[in-house]
């Protein structure tokens, strides 16, 4: 079975690796890739959204519509895990078998942990409104926020780390994540533009519709952020605790 | 033969064989949790695969979601389970 | 002004509806329920204003997400093709939304609110599916829904977990062949919006080039994994027989049907009926795959002693079928197949919902569990009979009117070991029905033949359960009936130009 | 000679190569392997393979990050060089996938765990021997 797997899996490799020489050598700036719509993504995109970052224009605006979904996957994936491995509180006394098990207090690592949580909260906010005009964005700021409670899960223990942000605000804020997302879209619906079109909010704040598609991006991007930060902090939970939130690594 | 002026391509003809021995590794490795971490390094020379390519922002999730966070998760399930792999 | 909007609104209303249950009904079942309800009902109409809007005009609708144009932005097309797929697809989520009020309680009582949302989610997941004008749009949907048929398959019976297990490994491998794909057309075009894409693709070099071809088959491979085709289907009949009732009701019927809907998508919008028939060589080979497909799930069907395992295999062979008729590079085949995607949503999913009411009664899913079924649960035993009337093909339920276009289909290109597969499929179906409703209706004594009289009580599903199922089952006989009416007005339209 | 082009034809689409090996790689993980969690490492190396596949499209010779110079000294809406910047569709693709991964990645994990816990193994040789008794 392994040898036969191999041998397909080398087979199937080495003929992929033969039609490499079809496609347009690397880096090529006039590749069709790098020609046809990145040309008037590159040429256009800072005109029509005011975004200097052509990625988070792209994502939130132009490919708005994937990136909400793209929000749903990582909800769905936060609900998903919480489906398969959290029990309800009685039965799941004998659940975990193996536990690690974790020998004293760690004072240097706690220390250093209190001092790295509130820097890397405050550099993740800097990624998420900072997105249109460096690499960053919802994502990646989000992701950071999470991480910064994971830190705080891994350095003391799940129960302090649960007293100060709820099981059930994690899922509140995971879900009003996505709903901030879809709402600025239904919002412009109802403005009389199409799903997730910014440019109908400019008559309701005021402002032009270039800039109106630049603060609908914030919009999204904090949507995206609230959504990944509670889902990596609720996947983490989940997996390092076994579902039962007893206590962590 | 033309390269296109790539400054690094030196660089990236360096990281992939890295790349290709960590991917052998993690899937070769018998203790899980050392797999994991092998795990972690190859999604850290992916990241620096594609800064190197440019791709800034792709390159910042995956440090952050690759590098970070699906390495912990993954640690964090092979310590709930048992150690050594057969294979 | 709605009705523009009606496209975006089939896949937002439950969408919408799944985050307000996990937002506001963490605590009420019944709260959950309405919204589910609200939901899928809210989905259906906007799906029912969408086919009337492509039934009236000839041309097909285009939604700009965002207000971008086309390929800059994504888009929503909508024809008559897809119109159907989203009509049928909403309509059935619907029925099962109603049929889960009983069975979800029961099966998943502690995370109800969660099973809705998540249950919401894959709804919205294939309806984008089937909307979307987007090749890489496609593929984010496509995880949605891939992930959220993980966690309800997850949450089933038995050995429910490594089933599952197994789907997310070989569904990656099939998602990911599919991007790779989608990235093989991205480096030699440099769009991803299907129109585009096709005008692109039609030009002669792009014809001959390797990458192309790699990149079709890569995308063919990966939607096959999705609808489970016969080389690759080895994960679906342990993962949807071990699922509880509603996910199997929901997630049996509409996945597959979807993933061929998505390839005939793919090979007629996206590439051509001359490409794919023409340039590349292997529509034979399809063909034959189908074949073996239809015999060996329906010998696999006959061979089963679980009910629920039975209509899983069931479900392969219809893969066969609809797979086959597409292939046949007739314009006949193509019309079967199309009419048996939605004829084969409306009698799996009637089966599956009359084998569910047995399960809820009995708690059993053997053939046993039949034994008096038509003394205690008439109902279910009547739509029981003619969803696999249906299977079978007899007249003047709509299965038989697929089967016919598909086997004219066989018969005009001369490819008659598809027709041969067909009808043996129709025999070992007729076989395997009629020996269940012999276990039904005639064996009223128990295996030692001593003819005891075992003593039926009349005792039915609930009604939230019976409605559904005979709306489906009426729905069989009604499309059959209409069957004239639906090929002229939506499927002759669906034929690709050239077939 | 023949050795000339082969070496072109490895530098120049090397990265397309080592993509596809890659895949090759963590779909051998997943299919052959018989630890449940080292399919898992497999898929994630197969799918931040697919984002190297791409982002390797997206990259333009001599050119610079998708972010376009702005700011004081540079005239608005000045025409743009599309030759200064690589591409950003790609990048904007591989977001995506990178989170499609993690999400997989979790819910593979935590079925996972849930294997552990119901056959004590997650090797699949033990659990297949185990289903048989």
């Amino acid at each position: 079975m392994k040898r036969l797997t191999l041998f397909l899996v080398v087979l199937l490799g080495a003929y992929l690796v033969w039609t490499t020489q079809d496609l347009p050598d690397w880096g090529d700036p006039a590749s069709p890739a790098n020609s046809y719509l990145s040309t008037h993504y590159i040429k256009k995109a800072y005109e029509e959204t005011s975004v200097p970052n052509l990625v988070t224009a792209v994502l939130a605006d132009y490919r708005g519509y994937d990136t909400m979904f793209e929000t749903v996957v990582v909800f769905c994936a936060g609900l998903a895990v919480l489906t398969i491995l959290r029990r309800t509180k009685r039965k799941h006394k004998k659940n975990v078998k193996f536990r690690p098990q974790r020998e004293g207090v760690d004072i240097i690592l706690q220390n250093a942990a209190r001092l790295m949580i509130a820097p890397m909260q405050l550099f993740a906010l800097y990624v998420i409104a900072h997105g249109h005009h460096s690499p960053g964005g919802g994502f990646q700021g989000g992701v950071i926020l999470g991480a910064s409670f994971i830190l705080l899960a891994l350095a003391y223990d799940l129960k302090s780390t649960l007293r100060r942000f709820k099981e059930n605000t994690v899922l509140f804020y995971s879900g009003l994540g996505v709903l901030i997302y879809a709402g600025i879209g239904v919002i412009s619906l109802v403005l009389g533009g199409n799903f997730l079109a910014y440019a109908a909010w400019g008559g309701l704040l005021g402002i032009s519709e270039v800039e109106a598609h630049s603060y609908g991006m914030l919009g999204v991007e904090i949507g995206v952020a609230f959504t990944v930060m509670a889902i990596m902090f609720s996947l983490y939970l989940d997996l390092a605790s076994g579902g039962d939130l007893d206590e962590g690594l | 033969m033309n390269l296109y002026g790539s400054l690094l391509w030196q660089f990236d003809l360096l990281i992939i064989p890295m790349v290709i021995i960590c991917a052998i590794a993690a899937l070769t490795i018998r203790d899980l949790l050392s797999a994991t971490v092998v795990f972690g390094a190859y999604s850290f020379l992916m990241c620096l695969l594609w800064t190197e390519m440019l791709a800034v922002d792709v390159a910042f999730t995956e440090a952050a979601v690759g590098a970070g966070v699906s390495t912990i998760l993954m640690v964090a399930t092979a310590l709930h389970i048992k150690r050594k792999s057969k294979d | 002004m709605m009705s523009a909007q009606a496209p975006i609104l089939i896949l937002l209303i439950p969408l919408l509806c799944g985050l307000a249950i996990t937002l506001v009904a963490q605590k009420s079942k019944n709260l959950a329920f309405f919204l589910i309800l609200i939901g899928m009902i809210g989905s259906f109409s906007a799906a029912c204003s969408t086919l009337i809007q492509v039934l009236q005009g000839s041309a097909p609708i285009h939604y700009r997400l965002g207000g971008w144009p086309p390929p800059f932005g994504i888009e929503l097309v909508i024809d008559h093709l897809n119109a159907m797929v989203l009509f049928i697809v909403s309509g059935s989520a619907l029925l099962t939304a109603v049929y889960s009020r009983n069975t979800v309680i029961v099966e998943i009582p502690d995370r109800v609110h969660h099973y809705y949302t998540l249950y919401a989610l894959l709804v919205s997941g294939l309806l984008g599916m089937v909307a979307t004008g987007d090749a890489f749009n496609l593929y984010v949907l496509l995880e949605i829904s891939a992930l959220s048929s993980y966690a309800l398959l997850a949450r089933g019976r038995g050995l429910a977990y490594l089933s599952t297990f197994k789907y997310i490994i070989i569904g990656t491998i099939g998602a990911s062949f599919y991007l790779l794909g989608v990235g093989y057309l991205y480096i030699k075009t440099g769009t991803l919006n299907m129109a585009d894409l096709s005008q692109m693709l039609a030009s002669p070099d792009m014809k001959e080039s390797v990458s192309i071809k790699t990149g079709f088959v890569l995308i063919i491979i990966g939607v096959w994994v999705k609808m489970g085709f016969f080389p690759l289907h080895g994960w679906l009949p342990n993962c949807y027989s071990r699922a509880s009732t509603t996910t199997s009701c929901l997630i049996a019927p509409l996945m597959t049907k979807v993933s061929i809907y998505v390839m005939i998508r793919l090979m007629f919008s996206v590439f051509s009926v001359d490409y794919v028939f023409n340039t590349l060589q292997f529509q034979q080979a399809v063909v034959w795959m189908a074949c073996i497909a239809i015999v060996a799930g329906s010998i696999s069907a006959l061979a089963q002693q679980d009910l629920k395992r039975m209509l899983c295999y069931i479900v392969l062979a219809e893969v066969g079928y609809m797979v086959g008729g597409v292939w046949l590079m007739n314009s006949n085949g193509f019309a079967g197949a199309v009419y048996h995607i939605m004829s084969d949503v409306m009698m799996t999913l009637c089966l599956f919902m009359a084998v569910g009411a047995v399960i809820y009664k009995t708690g059993d899913s053997s053939l046993e569990s039949m034994r008096g079924i038509f003394r205690k649960m008439p109902v279910t035993a009547t739509a029981f009979l003619i969803g696999g009337f249906s299977i079978i093909g007899i007249p003047p339920t709509c299965g038989f009117f697929s089967k016919w276009y598909l086997i004219t289909g066989a018969v005009e290109t001369g490819q008659y070991h598809f027709m041969i597969a067909l009808l043996f499929s129709s025999l070992v179906n007729a076989v395997l029905f009629f020996r269940i409703i012999e276990i039904g209706f005639f064996n009223r004594f128990d295996d030692s033949g001593h003819g005891i009289h075992q003593k039926f009580e009349f005792s039915e599903a609930p009604v939230m359960m019976l409605a559904p199922m005979l709306i489906c089952a009426a729905s069989l006989l009604v499309i059959g009936l209409y069957t004239s009416f639906i090929l002229r007005n939506i499927v002759q339209w669906t034929i690709p130009a050239g077939l | 000679m023949y050795m000339e082009s082969l070496i072109s034809f490895i530098v120049t689409e090397y990265n397309y190569s080592a993509a596809l090996i890659l895949i090759m790689i963590g779909m051998y993980g997943m299919i052959a392997k018989n630890n449940l969690l080292k399919k898992v490492i497999g898929m994630s190396i197969f799918q931040s393979a697919i984002i190297l596949f791409y982002i390797s499209i997206g990259y333009k010779g001599g050119a610079s990050i998708p972010i376009i110079k702005h700011g004081s000294g540079m005239a608005d809406h000045a025409a743009i060089d599309p030759t200064l910047y690589v591409n950003p569709l790609p990048h904007v693709l591989m977001l995506t996938a990178i989170v499609v991964g993690v999400a997989t990645l979790g819910v593979a994990l935590a079925i996972l765990q849930k294997i552990y816990r119901v056959h004590g193994t997650i090797e699949e040789d033990e659990i297949l021997e185990s289903l048989k008794e």
